[in-house]
């Protein structure tokens, strides 16, 4: 047992996965020497060489292009893009190619690629550093997406995701970086696509998943001080959904908020929301509300407290959906 | 709205130019922008005109050329006379069964066949071809049923052929996306000891695409065993080339560092001399080489387009007189190397192809319409395997009873 | 009044817009001589010459790229994506540039961009050319997304796009190119956010947009001839979304039915089913049910019809709702 | 894994050739694969070497240049030389403002004075600038305001200058995508009439990007009036220039047909001559220019940026040597051209602008909350005025009663 932090996580991750089979490739920009800009990588270039750990030109195109060809070769490319908001420029490899591969093939070219995308605000960073994009990702078919909430995760869910047959893409909380828990490596890891209770309440369901769990969390324990139960679902899964955690919870309490930091106008609370009313009509006492970012741009720093969700914001809904 | 750009010139004008330019000079009507700008970098004034390998003229004459010698017996000559003669057959029944309905589009590569089986005679075993949606002939030359690639045109599938054991990978349809493929993959032959290079097809339009150029910064930066087949086949649709481009495309090559060529493109001795060679630099650890293949779409982009509205009879007319398979007939005539019984025996095996090719193709059964759900990943996932069991109980509801239309 | 296709009234209205404004540019490929594959820019080029009617380099991000530094010098470009699935090359630049400079400049810099994308299967087509990413732009703040479905509309709302000051994505149904209609240029055109009531009826509410407007009203035909009355809603706007008429009508008919061709899995049926549901809470008799593509990747053409929303799945779905 | 590439030289190797070549050739590390390359292409032997412009020597010796001559008074040159300075010091305070937590992140142009200054003096009024992120000094070129620019790097907003007044743009952080842009608007400056030029920013790294390569095209094609301008400081953040390119980056021009030539960009003379020229020629419809600005940045990437772990503090030292401000300061004293006098007034401006700068930014005021409602739209939507308004009913809740908290 260790106390890691979930970056530390993350490299002790990426390093047992490379360890394990030597077909696992890391790409991306700054990750060799300087073992990437929040230090995921460090150290790994030098134990496993350059042709391994491949600081890669200033193309994200290119990147994910060129992971396209290893994967077809074989190779299990893990890419790091540099920052959420610098993933566009591989969009169209990322869509028309590594999602499309599979099928297009008919299951003959392999297209094990991991994405991983420091994502979500709260760091004080110029514009396109803290964007949370991953509903463009959860519509596309063929890709599956994922965002670890803490350490123990991190570590279990990157070895899952580069052991996966499927492309995947591989959301880090950036400002989660820094929160340190206790890592047993010999433990048995839950599945990767599995969501996951992590506080019980009975009146009010609340999902969340990447940094928002936290945030969700807190807003639990404040709620219970004001005598409200509130349960916690942390998604873990984004695309496909584990609705199954989902909507056993929600059967229960008959309440529903979903969080998340990207705008709310067709994130992933948008979809939460038409499954489960679907699927939970006759159970509902009060529509799913949806705690988001606000369909603007993300903002100059200054200003991010107020554009992200926090505990208040989740409370509010919470009261609002007590409420109806 | 003038500003500072010469004024259009009308189609009769410039198509009379080009035909002066291509008088005086047979490989295009390019001149060199560079050569004559006033701002005088280093290394900025080549005197040099591009120049085209050629090793047979378009009248079937053998010519030497300094680099590219190339050997061949009668035999492997009448190969590839053969594999000209069949891509061809293969494309006019192709072409003609979209016309009864049969295909949904077909891209012709009509005046491309010595550019694509010159290229594609060029490859070995281990080597692996990344075409783009017209490499018929390379896909010939690996040994692709033509019935594969006549099935995706039907809209069967995406392409039948298994791209690694054939070493040929699917069809790329989203311009110039497989040339980082090719990269990828040859820093894979890098990292696992592979014998052999990739080879990546594109056309000239593709050169403008930024996929493409960061492909050639990556193979350059990583010293990736590839080789850039660029066939510039005079038009992007219905643009041509200079809408793409200042100076001759393989010049490209040179401001990312590694060499380009440029190829007569319907001269299949001189695209194969040429890919070899560039392929084997690849092979033994020199890098990326781009090739331009300077060749010409007979016909139309595919059968959707009508190239009557942008571009001239007559300059079709003179690129007849440079025909690929012409070519190499006349040589093979003319030096005595075939016969005409050579040539019989080829019609006939291209008639008989012709009618497997289209008793297959009007027999093609559809695929099975639940077979959409598979292969969206290695394993269906639970939410996907419903939306196929609700389509699979929904379809078996219309067998049971009447459809509401 | 004279009878024009679609794809005729688009022309004309590009042509009005060229004339009314020196400013407007067309960009694109092939959009010169050859008119657009679809012949939508058809004689422009030859009328208004090769500085305003602008083939360019066979390069998406390039166009669209290019087309900001025209709206910065004040120009309105009116951008051609020769299909759907061709626009992902210049998502960077759409997503971080043309949705963010007016926000990033705090409205000095004009982004007066139309961006036309033929859109939708349909007409058995190979890979690529079939696909509905509306989405993707709807879920961008900064950007509007728009739809045409009738010839009318679709001369009207191209000059109306192109007069606006934001930038917009303006989705064009292919397949419906050649339907014909009655074009009566002196009319007075609706506003161009406007959603339409485009069929009456008090059991369900269909809601539609583009291509699948006409399946839409074909499905309420034939579920007239069942006794059931479906009201059908030409959505027109995508984003933002014009709910006032959407929640008044399913108030009155208690449910909903959103159809269209883009994958289910946060496709528009998402966000409209999410803010339906909140909105409508204890006026809904059944949760609003979604048709749409299924979550793969476009098939080929051969099964596109199995994978297309067609009105017998409209009626499913119309069904299921009253079974509710 | 070995592959075909070379083994991994370790660091100190790398800095000890790095050190040998860099006495041998002060233009860089960099060869020339294309002319050792066994595929002999048409014009792929260039045999001159990388030239590089310079007026003035690390030492401050002024020399001639054949094709770039330059001829400025004393008042001139101690102009330049303040702006030199003073970008500096504005540098100098916004870094220890940001290591004192007044601002997020800060990107320091130290090192790259000489290469902004040429540039954006090279400047005239109806010429427009695209820089990246670093382009203080040419921002001070034109007129902005440095509390600007630090308002975006506090985090206040995204720059607060007028684009179009200033004829600035704005600060584009994502690579590259500025350079479309330039060539967009200088597209637009020949469609209606306009009489300048645009000059677009970009970093080595950014060389590699899709649309960086797609600019070179469609300016090329277009003939627009745009020059680009590459500052190669030798880094893009950790990875060095051979992570880029095989080859000197100016060089790339030539593939794309328009010329690209290497200056000193220690050079602030250099740098002015060469930058002028290129826009002149932009400007009087001769198309792009590519002008690689050979430089080093001697600071972090950004404030956050640890360089120790990727390079040797000797590279540092020797760029020492070539710093441009003391460059042009050594120049002008030994040819007279300034006395102490004049360089203590320029000490007391930095104090002062420094002072001013410190000032205003511990003062500066946070926007207005709902403020990030506006602009998204030209207009707002009823739907994101509905967020604004129940933003603003929110937080007027919170001023009423206790927080949750
Ligand atoms: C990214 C992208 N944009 C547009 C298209 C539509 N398109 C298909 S083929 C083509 C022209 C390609 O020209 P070229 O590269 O010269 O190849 P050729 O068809 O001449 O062989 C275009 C624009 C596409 N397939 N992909
Ligand atoms: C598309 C994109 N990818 C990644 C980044 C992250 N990033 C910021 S600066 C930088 C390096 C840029 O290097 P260079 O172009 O040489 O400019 P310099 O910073 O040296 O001035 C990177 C990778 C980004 N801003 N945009
Ligand atoms: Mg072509
Ligand atoms: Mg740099």
């Amino acid at each position: 047992m260790n106390t890691v932090t979930l970056g530390k996580a993350l490299n002790m991750g990426l390093r047992k996965a490379m360890e394990d089979d030597p077909k696992v490739l890391l790409m991306g920009e700054d990750i060799g020497k300087l073992g990437g800009v929040f230090r995921i990588t460090d150290g790994l270039q030098k134990d496993f060489g350059e042709d391994r750990v491949i600081d890669t030109p200033l193309a994200e195109s290119g990147i994910l292009g060129t992971a396209v060809g290893l994967a077809m070769r074989g190779f299990r490319p893990v890419v790091e893009i540099q920052f959420d908001g610098f993933v566009y420029p591989a969009y169209d490899q990322i869509v028309c190619q590594v999602a499309k591969l599979h099928a297009r093939s008919r299951g003959r070219l392999p297209m094990s690629i991991v994405i991983r995308i420091p994502f979500g605000g709260g760091i004080g960073a110029v514009e396109h550093h803290s964007e949370s994009p991953e509903a463009y990702f959860a519509h596309t078919a063929g890709l599956k997406v994922v965002a670890c909430s803490n350490p123990v995760d991190a570590y279990w869910m990157i070895q899952q995701a580069i052991a996966h047959p499927d492309p995947i893409v591989f959301f880090e909380p950036k400002r989660r970086y820094w929160e340190k828990a206790e890592l047993d490596p010999d433990a048995t890891p839950e599945p990767l696509f599995a969501s996951r209770l992590v506080r019980e309440g009975s009146q009010v369901t609340v999902l969340a998943y990447g940094p928002m769990v936290k945030t969700a969390l807190q807003a639990a324990s404040a709620a219970e001080e004001e005598g409200i139960s509130v349960e916690v679902l942390d998604l873990r899964t984004v695309s496909p959904l584990d609705m199954g955690p989902v909507l056993d919870s929600v059967r229960r309490t008959g309440r529903c908020v979903v969080v998340h930091e990207a705008p709310s106008n067709l994130g992933l609370g948008a979809e939460l929301s038409a499954r489960i009313t679907e699927a939970c009509f006759y159970d509902l006492e009060a529509p799913v509300l949806r705690v988001g970012g606000y369909d603007t741009p993300y903002p100059p720093s200054k200003l991010e407290e107020d554009y992200l969700p926090d505990l208040d914001r989740v409370l509010e809904a919470v009261d609002r959906s007590l409420a109806f | 709205m003038g500003g500072r750009r010469a004024e259009e010139t009308t189609l009769s004008e410039v198509s009379e130019l080009a035909e002066q330019e291509f008088e005086a000079n047979p490989f295009g009507p390019h001149h060199d922008p560079v050569g004559s700008d006033p701002i005088k970098g280093a290394e900025q004034n080549p005197t040099d005109q591009p120049e085209l390998v050629q090793l047979l003229t378009p009248e079937g004459e053998r010519v030497e050329h300094p680099d590219y010698a190339i050997d061949l017996s009668a035999e492997e000559l009448q190969a590839l006379y053969r594999d000209l003669a069949l891509v061809r057959r293969i494309d006019v029944e192709a072409t003609a069964l979209q016309r009864q309905g049969e295909l949904g589009i077909w891209a012709s590569l009509l005046g491309q066949e010595a550019a694509q089986i010159g290229a594609g005679r060029a490859l070995q075993p281990d080597d692996m071809a990344f075409p783009t949606y017209r490499e018929h002939g390379v896909a010939w030359c690996r040994g692709i049923d033509p019935m594969s690639i006549i099935g995706l045109f039907r809209g069967v599938d995406s392409g039948a052929w298994d791209p690694i054991e054939t070493k040929f990978n699917l069809y790329t349809i989203v311009i110039g996306a497989q040339t980082l493929h090719a990269v990828g993959y040859a820093m894979g032959m890098q990292r696992d000891g592979g014998q052999g290079a990739c080879l990546a097809f594109f056309g000239d339009g593709a050169t403008s695409q930024g996929d493409v150029n960061e492909a050639f910064i990556f193979a350059a930066v990583f010293d990736a065993p590839v080789v850039f087949f660029c066939q510039n086949n005079q038009y992007a649709i219905s643009e041509p080339i200079e809408k793409q481009t200042r100076i001759p495309l393989y010049r490209r090559a040179s401001g990312f560092g590694f060499p380009g060529i440029r190829v007569d493109g319907n001269d299949v001795l001189a695209v194969l001399a040429v890919t070899r060679r560039a392929m084997e630099a690849a092979r033994s650890g020199q890098g990326p080489t781009l090739i331009e293949a300077y060749t010409y779409r007979m016909g139309a982009h595919t059968t959707s387009d009508d190239p009557s509205r942008y571009r001239l009879a007559s300059e079709m007319e003179a690129w007849k007189l440079k025909d690929p398979n012409e070519r190499l007939k006349a040589y093979l005539v003319r030096s005595g190397q075939a016969d005409a019984a050579f040539f019989e025996a080829i019609e006939a095996e291209s008639d008989e192809l012709a009618a497997r090719i289209r008793k297959a193709t009007v027999e093609m059964p559809d695929p099975e319409p639940a077979s959409m759900f598979d292969n969206t990943y290695a394993e269906i996932t639970p939410e996907l395997a419903e939306q196929r069991d609700t389509f699979l109980a929904y379809q078996a509801g219309f067998s049971d009873e009447a459809s509401h239309a």
